[in-house]
């Protein structure tokens, strides 16, 4: 292992020193580091939100917290864990880092528009957290008017303004990510040979720039209508409240799948890893990425089933819901057909893939239920609904995104982080997770609705058991922490390829230099070449 | 922990083949994706260090600007949904509140934007043949007309707040029609509010393009920060083209046009 | 396309003039009642004068594929926020009334 | 209806269920079937195969063509109330519901209803969007602000069942509950006649009909200033400018509230009738729609609404 290299070149992390050098840096290596941090910061922040609610819940009569206070908590838990951390997660932090190596570039095609990105988050940021301190925010995420913009006395209008400027934060960074996929791959890097990681994150790139501003001028609406007297969604003045649904979910909905789209590139890479083999349907893969994002503009309407939308209407949603549903489908099974007669190792990374791949499945199909119109009628904004997202962005996303920070953060850092510890993190987080979710699935069929401060006291069993699952899910999420500031401090050096993975990537030594690479790379074969033993060329 | 050791002399994936196909390979696929020759980059003092050549940059900034554009569309296209439902679901009252309108305004307005957008588009092209009195000249008269713009816009929402057309609490209720009138204007204001808000940023540009200009930075090989801007320029003016017939002329035809 | 064409500035005037006349034909085309034809010729004439802006002035011409694609890529997408949408005002009549 | 959305239910977790046991299994047992041996073992090279790649595409969008299809048909089902359903008029207000019977009783979270009989209910918001939802019967409709909506259901066991809001509406979203009495048909009519005797809508409709003075302009026998109502409910009018609408709930609500929308024939823009907007609770506007319901052409009357 070339170790003494490492050492005498200057990696990324320690290239200029000090604290400017950080704050003003152009590097999306650096940029990717400001945002994990912040990002780790927002989720301590929304799970405090979750353990409020999980704790009200244990007892049916509302007792813990005033009912205003409750909905402050769903609300901020809602608002925060999306958009502060879900949507920027993987493209912001594993994304920026590693897209540009993936594809042998030097940096992404804008560095400074990316400063810029994290910096509108964090002003975002603190613009939301002026509204959490002085009032709250009692709308739930959703903002639903009349409600938002006529009956709720919280501060709606900072937060409105706060997740307006959040929106540009991701707004940039999908924009930074189509262009330098397009114009900055490597000679020989073709479409075909990008890592299937680069096809997910130019698909969220394409919902975040079509979707975004969408949902920026909705809440700028409600901030107008709110402040200005502005009547666009106000029923007394004739506004249609259901004008704003259609408006807020054309975004919301293609949202869940920036959420979920870099979770599966994270899960292409680290099955293709951890078995050693190519994946299984690359193009179809590939293409499914693409399906999902361009499907997910055609099937908002089925938040709005029973909301006096036209059921014409709701059909055309209705059978598109359930396209959308196929590529998904076709993703998982390719996952599995790639672990079929693959070398799979045992080490941590493997563990959040099978975590990764039962949740996911679960999700994935409890949106079919959704979909059924007959059945939605039924199941709609109850614990199913919760249960269904759950499992989807917690199940699936969080999952891949810690996935991918373990499979990367040898790369990432250049220090090898302990692997029992993973291993017990991710199988509380497994167990801890379907403790609390699953219940709640029982829960929305026997018909608790979601947002309930108190609740009929048949449901308690159901809701003890979640709350019970909810602390060991914190047990399981507080885990990494620990072991991964452990690793900083006394990690053992990370070699330039630790899982045997094939990509740029692993071909730049951990931490890698300032500029990615000593030579600018040509790529002539396809991307995870994995040779059988015998064929492999040791220097 | 076994590894596959990468050869020093290159960072190629390849297992085995020697070293010199690989790079001419390589160099056709270059050419492709518009990179001039492996290793040898345009030695231009604008040229960004991860950048190959300046057409890359020039293009990436082209890309970059129209994708911004296409965010920029989808912005006010939340606002044009709003205008299209509510115009199908209250054509007279939209009728009404657009004879409010002062459409000789508009239509002077969308003059001087149609000049500004031909002098900007001659401010790109004095850069691109490197005349810097061209860019100084074009651009001050850019700017000149979008203040104009902003100055016939400030009087068009002066005559609005004395006849008591804002939607809030002092709207002119004795109005036909009064709530529907007042969600018709609440579009109004908000289309030509955030319209305007996209012309005083477009100002900040000119002016930002105009100091660069004056210090002679732009050439025929360096005019990327002209012709993006411009972009942005004429976008501005395009969201105005619609903005004129569709909130302006709605009730032409029946000539009944007030003040 | 290493050396960029430069448009003669007599496209550029040409263009400008067109887009003049079109203003004017739109503010001439509103006065008269044409009935319900009104807000196509409108909308078609406005989707004429952003067509010669976007071509010419922005010099679409020029450019990649790739950058037509995302031009026109972003006005179809709108066609999907109204269209769809739309749909479900036009439809709601349609369920009737019960017992008819 | 609820005991077949139970079954589409189970359907749906059924073939969930298959799914989820087939890739976890699968993924457990490659994982250890396949598991690594030598630290600088390779998977096999397996690219992909275009006839597995058809069949889990094709298999899993039939299966939602399945669902879809039958969900669907439920829900058009659900969303279509039978002609002979007993009207109820229910009207959300910020974390209660008021609700009135056909015959006038009114009730605050409460709803008695008689088992066997299809029950409709029409649906008015005062304030912000609130639910309407009967867990245990399946069934649930927004109710939104200047709109009516409708749901309807037919109990079939007696029993107190749960009625819940499921749309956040604000502080005590959570207190916005009550439940739903069914009754034998005789124990409701005598819960019924013990009730306090107050005026059906349809009384009631009329009663703010002649208050607010609808009835100077709106003559049955059609010699009024306004359109005649008799038996337009249901029927197609045709608009001034040349549309054409069904006159259902909506249409009457609209017209009341802002009669300018949709102008009848004959009687041109500007339509003489001052907007209701403001002056008129969504109570007094579902008692009237009620009272218009009753309004039948008078046989031989001259200009009779146009038939739907």
């Amino acid at each position: 292992m070339s170790t003494v290299a490492t050492q005498e070149r200057q990696s990324y992390l320690d290239a200029p020193y000090g604290l400017a050098s950080w704050l003003l840096t152009k590097d999306h290596k650096r940029i990717a580091m400001l945002y994990l941090i912040s990002i780790t910061l927002f989720f301590a922040v929304g799970g405090m939100f979750a353990a409020g609610i999980r704790m009200e819940l244990l007892t049916p009569q509302g007792d813990l917290w005033t009912s205003d206070m409750y909905n402050k908590l769903f609300t901020l838990h809602g608002v925060v864990m999306i958009f502060f951390f879900l949507i920027p997660s993987i493209p912001a932090t594993l994304g920026n880092f590693l897209l540009p190596i993936m594809i042998g570039a030097k940096d992404l095609a804008f560095p400074r528009i990316n400063l810029l990105s994290w910096y509108i988050y964090v002003l975002g940021a603190t613009i939301t957290l002026a509204a959490v301190f002085n009032g709250g925010l009692d709308t739930g995420w959703t903002f639903y008017t009349p409600y938002s913009s006529v009956a709720s006395n919280t501060s709606v209008s900072t937060a409105a303004i706060g997740v307006f400027v959040t929106g540009f934060s991701s707004i940039l960074t999908g924009l930074n990510f189509i262009v330098t996929v397009h114009r900055m791959r490597a000679p020989g890097m073709t479409w075909f040979r990008m890592p299937l990681f680069v096809w997910a994150q130019y698909a969220t790139s394409l919902v975040m720039i079509l979707g975004t501003p969408v949902v920026a001028i909705t809440v700028l609406l409600v901030f107008a209508e709110r402040a200005l007297h502005l009547g666009f969604f106000d029923p007394t003045r004739g506004g249609d409240p259901v004008l704003f649904q259609h408006l807020f979910w054309f975004y919301s909905h293609p949202a869940v799948y920036i959420m979920i789209l870099p979770g599966m590139g994270v899960m292409s890479e680290l099955v293709a890893a951890v078995s050693r083999k190519q994946v299984f349907g690359y193009g179809f893969v590939a293409f499914s990425s693409l399906a999902i994002a361009i499907l997910g503009f055609l099937v908002w309407g089925h938040h709005l089933f029973v909301s006096s939308q036209s059921i014409y209407a709701g059909l055309v949603f209705s059978i598109i819901t359930m396209l959308v549903a196929v590529p998904s489908a076709v993703k998982t099974f390719n996952w599995t057909a790639t672990m079929f007669k693959g070398s799979v190792t045992w080490e941590s990374p493997t563990f959040w893939v099978i975590g990764f791949m039962g949740l996911f499945t679960i999700g994935g199909l409890t949106g079919l239920f959704l979909a059924t119109m007959g059945l939605d009628i039924h199941l709609t904004d109850s614990y199913f609904v919760v249960a269904h997202f759950h499992y989807i962005m917690v199940g699936g996303a969080i999952m891949a995104y810690m996935g991918g920070l373990h499979f990367w953060w040898p790369k990432m850092t250049g220090k090898m982080y302990s692997e029992s510890g993973a291993k017990a993190s991710a199988i509380l987080v497994f167990l801890g997770f379907n403790l609390t979710f699953f219940p709640q699935f029982i829960l929305g069929y026997m018909g608790m609705p979601r947002r309930y401060h108190a609740y009929p006291p048949e449901w308690q069993v159901l809701n003890v058991a979640s709350t019970l699952g909810a602390s060991v899910l914190a047990v399981g999420y507080l885990l990494p922490a620990f072991y991964f500031t452990w690793s900083l401090v006394k990690g053992a050096a990370a070699p330039a390829n630790p899982w045997g993975a094939k990509g740029l990537e692993w071909t730049v030594p951990s931490p890698p230099p300032t500029f990615n690479f000593d030579e600018d790379p040509i790529v002539n074969e396809p991307a995870y070449n994995y040779k059988p033993a015998r064929e492999v060329h040791v220097a | 922990m076994p590894n596959f050791t990468n050869s020093r002399a290159s960072t190629s994936l390849g297992a085995g083949g020697d070293l010199e196909s690989q790079k001419t390979m390589a160099a056709s696929h270059a050419s492709s994706a518009g990179l001039s020759a492996h290793g040898h980059a345009d030695h231009n003092p604008n040229l960004q260090h991860h950048f190959y050549s300046m057409d890359q940059q020039l293009e990436a900034s082209t890309l970059g600007m129209w994708v911004f554009l296409v965010t920029e569309i989808m912005f006010f296209g939340g606002m044009f949904m709003v205008y299209i439902l509510y115009r199908h679901l209250y054509p007279e009252a939209w009728v009404l509140g657009s004879n409010h309108l002062n459409v000789s305004l508009g239509a002077l307005n969308t003059g001087v934007l149609i000049c500004s957008s031909l002098t900007m588009v001659l401010a790109v092209r004095a850069a691109q043949t490197s005349s810097r009195s061209g860019q100084i000249l074009h651009l001050i008269l850019t700017m000149a007309l979008g203040s104009v713009f902003l100055v016939v816009k400030y009087f068009e929402y002066a005559q609005k707040f004395e006849h008591h057309l804002v939607p809030g609490p002092h709207f002119d209720m004795s109005l036909p029609q009064a709530n529907q009138q007042q969600l018709f204007f609440s579009i109004y204001f908000m289309m030509t509010g955030i319209h305007a808000l996209h012309m005083i940023v477009g100002l900040g540009l000119m002016m930002t393009i105009l100091v660069m200009a004056w210090r002679g930075k732009f050439s025929a090989t360096y005019y990327t920060p002209v012709e993006v801007s411009g972009l942005y320029w004429h976008f501005v003016d395009i969201v105005w083209i619609f903005l004129f017939p569709l909130l302006y002329l709605l009730g032409a035809h029946l000539g009944a046009h007030g003040g | 396309m290493s050396e960029h064409v430069i448009t003669p500035v007599r496209t550029y005037v040409a263009t400008f003039v067109a887009l003049l006349i079109l203003t004017a034909v739109t503010y001439l085309v509103a006065t008269q009642d044409f009935g319900w034809l009104n807000t196509p010729i409108a909308l078609a004439v406005a989707f004429t004068k952003a067509t010669l802006v976007v071509v010419y002035f922005m010099g679409l011409r020029y450019n990649t594929n790739l950058t037509k694609t995302v031009a026109i890529g972003g006005f179809f997408w709108l066609t999907i926020l109204f269209g769809i949408t739309m749909s479900d005002y036009l439809t709601r009549a349609w369920i009737g009334v019960p017992g008819r | 209806m609820a005991t077949e959305m139970d079954l589409l239910y189970l359907f749906i977790a059924a073939i969930s269920a298959f799914f989820v046991v087939l890739v976890a299994a699968l993924v457990v047992i490659f994982t250890i079937k396949f598991r690594r041996r030598t630290p600088d073992e390779v998977g096999a090279d397996i690219h992909g195969s275009l006839v597995l790649e058809l069949t889990w595409t094709f298999i899993p969008f039939v299966l939602a063509m399945v669902m879809f299809v039958w969900g669907a048909d439920l829900f058009f089902r659900l969303s279509k109330p039978p002609a002979d359903a007993m009207d109820m008029y229910v009207v959300g207000k910020q974390w209660m519901w008021k609700v009135q019977h056909p015959t006038g009783v009114r009730e605050i979270n409460e709803m008695h209803v008689p088992i066997g009989r299809n029950v409709r209910i029409f649906l008015g918001s005062e304030d912000v969007i609130h639910d309407y939802s009967i867990p245990a019967f399946r069934v649930k409709m927004d109710a939104v602000p200047g709109e009516i909506t409708t749901l309807w259901f037919q109990a079939t066991v007696p029993g107190t069942y749960h009625l819940l809001c499921m749309e956040y509406c604000g502080t005590k979203h959570s207190g916005m509950i009550g439940s739903v009495i069914a009754m034998e048909p005789q124990a409701y009519e005598a819960w019924l006649s013990g009730g306090a005797s107050t005026a059906s809508p349809a009384v009631e409709g009329e009663k703010t009909f002649n208050e607010y003075a609808c009835v100077t302009c709106h003559k049955n026998d059609g010699t009024g200033r306004g359109p005649s109502l008799a038996g337009v409910y249901g029927s197609t009018v045709a608009l001034a400018d040349g549309r054409s609408v069904v006159a259902d709930d909506n249409y009457i609500h609209e017209s009341v509230m802002n009669p300018q929308a949709k102008i009848v024939k004959g009687f041109g823009p500007p339509s003489i009738m001052p907007p209701f907007q403001g002056q008129l609770s969504e109570e007094k506007i579902l008692q009237l729609i009620a009272y218009i319901k009753t309004l039948k052409p008078a046989s031989g009357a001259p200009e009779a609404a146009k038939k739907g």
